[in-house]
């Protein structure tokens, strides 16, 4: 009986785009744009840095002070863009690979490798930086995202949430229901879907047989696809959708198509799975080097590249010492997170575990 | 009903109305989310005019998606809201178990301590009033295992009036029982602020007594109740506590009582196995070692999905399956 | 803020119809249908049986002989024209409310009282009925009926499988993880939904803002919406539909445009929420008017709805005496129907019932 | 590896992966659905090679989406097979929550006793390997607790390999917990057919002991034998009970065990209330209200969520919280 893989048509349809592969700046009536050329070094510099960080938490993980590490190499643009589309008053739920997005809310990389080192489950209060921590189970912050723009419309004020999860995500019956949600609400909620072709080792169609910007028109609202490594247009499409949210006009689907250049994460090897020539395909579509062709046809010079060489230089530095000296959890204080308010058995626990890890003198015994 | 302040006499579920709309007033950033809880108010009219008077933006009639519900209150708690959910019944709840075990019950915990989650949710639960599958159950153990949340009970008018309102107003998130066999029974409620109250994480001695004491919660406590009073027939003085609260236990009240009385059956609707007796006498056990003349005894519902609600008496726990309890824990 | 609710679109639209309320026959050039004047008396036949089941059962609850009844009034055409289009080896997996599905199947309505009158959970052996017992938690049928495709497919037989939910479930993420599911493997299923306009107090307004067979271009599979008082449309697109899934052609969601005549059950007063001049509206669309006008204008005489009229009596009948005969389960069975293989647990709790049950004399006290 | 019906060395999850290649070879209708079981082989890599070999009809990359996947399986089994479904960490359960628990554990009894539910779903559960939030959790009492599931967890790799045959072969639905941080642990696993095997739902006295009993399960097993090597060492003898089924619990091994040592330890990385212990603990304790020399002791996880992982040791139970826990039932 077997059943052919369907390809998801549209898979050569890389969705609006204003930046070719080669660093042509193109109009698109659609969505216009209109930046400054160092409104454009700014985001060069956010995906050069952000990239840097990428690879020195790689490098961390190797040398075992990072438990884990998701990269988010190849999908920069589409967190910058989407990420520098986000006004102050808005706030971003995201799962666990939008480090991009972090970066943009003004997260420090640091903060987030409390993650990742296993010192802490967050590394970051929400609030202050308008921004959920990360969520590792699928799909559950789309609800999230949902339920916060559905309070914004009820303050009454001018700002939108957005919700951030990859295209195995679609498949995960919260999404789903976070669009019913969003839609019949007309919330201001912008949804975004990078695409980055890969559930772990299961391609694109194993969770779609169609392109996933589709999947908003059966719930009532736009779906829209961009090019997700092309910064200006995602810069573009999400800073309209954010407006038309703001504004009303309820939330829309967006499919940042793009690629997860590295493996899922730094326990995981991609040989199994996929071959090298489809990563080298994508390798040819990169995000930062589009926008570097372009700028140095602008007249941007090398001096502006070398500074900011250098600046990436200092910045992996202070993530390295930094994410060495990061404390951990005191294990005790663990129990004081649990709850707001006073609960017995967090008090009689932390002083049972208080008292076992007072009684160890030498090292201990591994379990 | 009477003046704030006064006492009245209302049914269990019109309390927890008033004690509703008694939050909503206090707070506006009280909401109310769930199927059916608006212009029906509700298929048991526990939100009964709440839409009316509040609006449709603060008692919302949500799409039919239990984990919608949930994910959209824990958003809307970020945002600073307080929603309280309702779950049309006890078996519904189970999409939804996601949002609530891995999202609602650590989003504290994962964000360092910065996110309150005031979020209650309020499951209709337990059997006895004939349904069809699904609208009986006792699923409080698969909160009560669940750290971060705060599970309770209530059991009397007075108690539903009070509890939902210091639900609300707990900035953890609060998985709260209604008995819905008992919304119909009516008590006498004190309207308006009483500070004076028993806080919300305290078991109460409902009916002091010297030989057994018999713990309960929900439905279960009227039949701990007449179980203690046909044993005073039989010259036997329960005592019967109820819990209240699930978790955390109030175990202080449970030990001082089971130290007095020496004996100790515990009456609960959902399945024996790992249900909150289970834990009840594992503590009760520990603590009152030597005190204990038996055996912690438990009364509980059996390992089997609820049954058809023919049969459902011969499944609930009664007050001869109590007394049996109470009689063997004489006859160690 | 309020948002206004949004009407969903083409509410105006009826969908494919090949018999109007009139009971005029039209032909729609996509939805052929070859049917002799035999085969509709005998959809006119199922439908008044089913009509006449559903009041009875309705009555039979007000008198105490049933927990509960959940009517299928207004929604014969529907259930009859989807169920007769079910061929033997195929199956159905529904909500509650598919008394006329399992009429169909050939369940007797005694083996689905036993559900109603709180005797047993279920009444009938799934697989001899081709057809699973009533599902309550909305939606969860739709991936039961998925996977049960996927058998197909790896049987290599000629059969499908059809999942029956109402327009509320459309808002359960089960029923998104069962169209992508289906649509990946492009299992022989047909997802048959019921909009009914109502879910309990709520209207389609709250589950959705497009018409709902939309919701399947979303997912890549043909959705389409049908006459759901139309028993005659109702046949054809569904036929078609199973045809097509037997075929190795995939899903398809159809939306069978009905409403809901009486309460959401005999414990729901829909005067809280509900127009009684909606309710008029739609008595207009009777599906089973439509019909009779159409055999009438065919010569059909009044013998033979006479005769129909005569077998509904003796269902009626038969149907309150075997209601008030249904035994109830023997609670100690319970025990044995939880697991096939021997569980300890099961064996000591069964006697401990046993010896409870044994103890009492008289009449027991309430709890 | 040796020939069928030798003796070879395996880690715990090739010794499961080797189980699952025998039932699927034994029987054409036993599928293997998951994220990631295919190519991949499983993010543990249980499922290596299965794909290749058996083709991808049997072994499914599904969506991600767990409660289609559970869902998905319900359909299979009532077409006839025998799925068996892969969650990939245990805490990604509960999205299937309802499935599992309205759906796969009630169906038999819905109807009537004519569908059987012969549906596995592993579970890679336990802390221990320093993953992130999710990855580490205990969550079997969610499942204990549920009426219509059979829940067993493999200890080492010999066990690994007959148990998912067994619970393959079981007609009713069984979780099957594999102890993660175990996995690449090897040990000697005889392949091929062994009738005279112990039954899936009986406990394995792992190591007898006339002092005290500790009761243990999944990865704790080896925290148990290790404080029982070093008890011995202070001169006390420690018999060790390999629970092995969860649920039904093999209560007459159990009680046979107390009441010779007459003192208990039970430990387990879930958290304590409601916990498996305290199930033990109670029936225990009314098994052998006599014979306990003291009340049975719990060593668990704390009621909090898994903590981050630079400081997850301090929350496992260990080897020196279970001698601490033996030593307490020796103050009574
Ligand atoms: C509910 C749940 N199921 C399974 C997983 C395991 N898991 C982690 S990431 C992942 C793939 C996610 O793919 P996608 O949504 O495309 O995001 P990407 O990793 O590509 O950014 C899976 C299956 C999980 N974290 N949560
Ligand atoms: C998971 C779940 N949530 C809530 C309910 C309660 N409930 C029963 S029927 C119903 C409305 C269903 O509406 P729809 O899907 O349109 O089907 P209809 O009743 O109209 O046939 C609700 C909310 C339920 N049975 N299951
Ligand atoms: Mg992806
Ligand atoms: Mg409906």
């Amino acid at each position: 009986m077997s059943q052919p893989l369907i390809d998801p048509p549209g898979q050569d349809d890389p969705g609006v785009q204003l930046l070719t592969p080669g660093g042509r700046r193109v109009a698109d009536p659609g969505h216009p744009l209109d930046v400054d050329l160092p409104t454009v070094q700014g985001l060069l510099r956010d995906m050069t840095l952000l990239r840097r960080f990428d690879s020195e938490a790689t490098a961390l993980q190797r040398q075992g002070e990072l438990g884990l590490w998701a990269s988010c190499l190849g999908q920069e643009a589409a967190q910058v863009g989407a990420g520098r589309a986000l006004a102050p008053a808005d706030f971003a739920f995201t799962s666990y690979r939008e480090h991009g997005v972090a970066w943009c809310r003004g997260i420090r990389p640091t903060q987030m490798l409390r993650f990742w080192r296993g010192s802490a489950h967050g590394g970051w209060d929400p609030r202050a930086a308008g921004m959920g921590n990360y969520t590792v189970i699928i799909g559950a912050q789309a609800l999230h995202a949902v339920g916060y723009a559905m309070g914004i419309q009820r303050d009454g004020a001018d700002a939108a949430a957005m919700a951030f999860f990859g295209d195995g995500a679609t498949s995960q019956g919260d999404v789903a229901e976070a669009f019913t949600f969003a839609a019949v609400s007309s919330a201001p909620v912008v949804f975004f879907c990078q695409n980055n072709q890969w559930a772990i080792s299961e391609p694109l169609s194993r969770q779609t047989r169609v392109p996933l910007w589709q999947r908003a028109h059966g719930f009532g609202f736009p779906g829209v696809r961009v090019d997700g490594n092309d910064v200006l247009a995602v810069l573009a499409v999400t800073r309209a959708a954010l407006a038309q949210a703001r504004a009303g006009g309820g939330p829309t689907l967006i499919e940042a198509f793009t690629y997860r250049m590295a493996a899922h994460t730094t326990s995981d090897d991609p040989s199994r799975y996929r071959d090298a020539a489809e990563v080298d395909q994508w390798r040819a579509r990169d995000p930062l080097l589009r926008v570097e062709r372009y700028l140095r046809a602008e007249g941007v010079g090398d001096a502006w590249f070398d500074d900011l060489g250098a600046e990436a230089d200092d910045l992996a530095e202070g993530i390295r010492s930094g994410a060495r000296a990061l404390p951990d959890t005191d294990p005790l204080a663990v129990f004081d997170l649990v709850y707001a308010e006073p609960h017995p058995a967090m008090a009689r626990q932390q002083a049972e575990l208080a008292a076992h890890l007072a009684s160890f003198t030498g090292p201990r015994e591994p379990g | 009903m009477s003046e704030p302040g006064g006492t009245t006499t209302l049914a269990l579920g019109a309390a927890i109305n008033a004690g509703l709309r008694q939050a909503m007033d206090d707070d506006p950033r009280v909401l109310v989310l769930g199927e059916d809880v608006g212009r029906l108010g509700g298929v048991f009219r526990v939100t009964d005019g709440l839409q009316k008077d509040f609006g449709g933006d603060r008692v919302v009639d949500t799409p039919l998606a239990e984990s919608g519900i949930v994910g959209a209150a824990i958003g809307l708690a970020v945002r600073g809201y307080r929603p309280v959910c309702e779950i049309q019944f006890d078996g519904f709840v189970y999409p939804a178990f996601d949002q609530v075990v891995s999202q609602l019950a650590k989003l504290r915990t994962r964000s360092g301590g910065t996110l309150a989650m005031p979020v209650v949710i309020r499951i209709p639960y337990g059997g006895g009033i004939g349904a069809v599958e699904h609208h009986s159950e006792s699923n409080e153990s698969y909160f009560v295992h669940t750290a971060g949340l705060r599970v309770v009970a209530c059991s009397s008018p007075a108690d539903g009036y009070r509890m939902i309102q210091e639900a609300v107003r707990s900035d953890d998130p609060v998985v709260f029982y209604e008995p819905k066999r008992r919304y119909w029974e009516k008590g006498p409620v004190r309207l308006g602020p009483a500070a004076d109250d028993l806080p919300l994480h305290r078991a109460r001695v409902v009916r002091p007594g010297t030989d057994a004491t018999v713990v309960a919660h929900g439905a279960m406590v009227r039949v701990a109740l007449d179980a203690a009073e046909a044993a005073r027939a039989e010259g036997r003085s329960l005592e019967v506590v109820d819990l209240r609260s699930l978790s955390p236990l109030d175990l202080p009240t449970l030990v001082d009582s089971a130290r007095r009385t020496r004996r100790v059956v515990v009456v609960h609707e959902a399945p024996r196995t790992l249900g909150l007796g289970a834990e009840i006498a594992a503590e009760l056990a520990d603590a009152c070692f030597y005190e204990l003349e038996a055996p912690v005894q438990r009364v509980t519902g059996y390992d089997v999905p609820y049954p058809p609600s023919r049969v459902e008496e011969d499944f609930l726990p009664d007050l001869d399956r109590v007394l049996d309890a109470v009689d063997r824990t004489f006859g160690y």
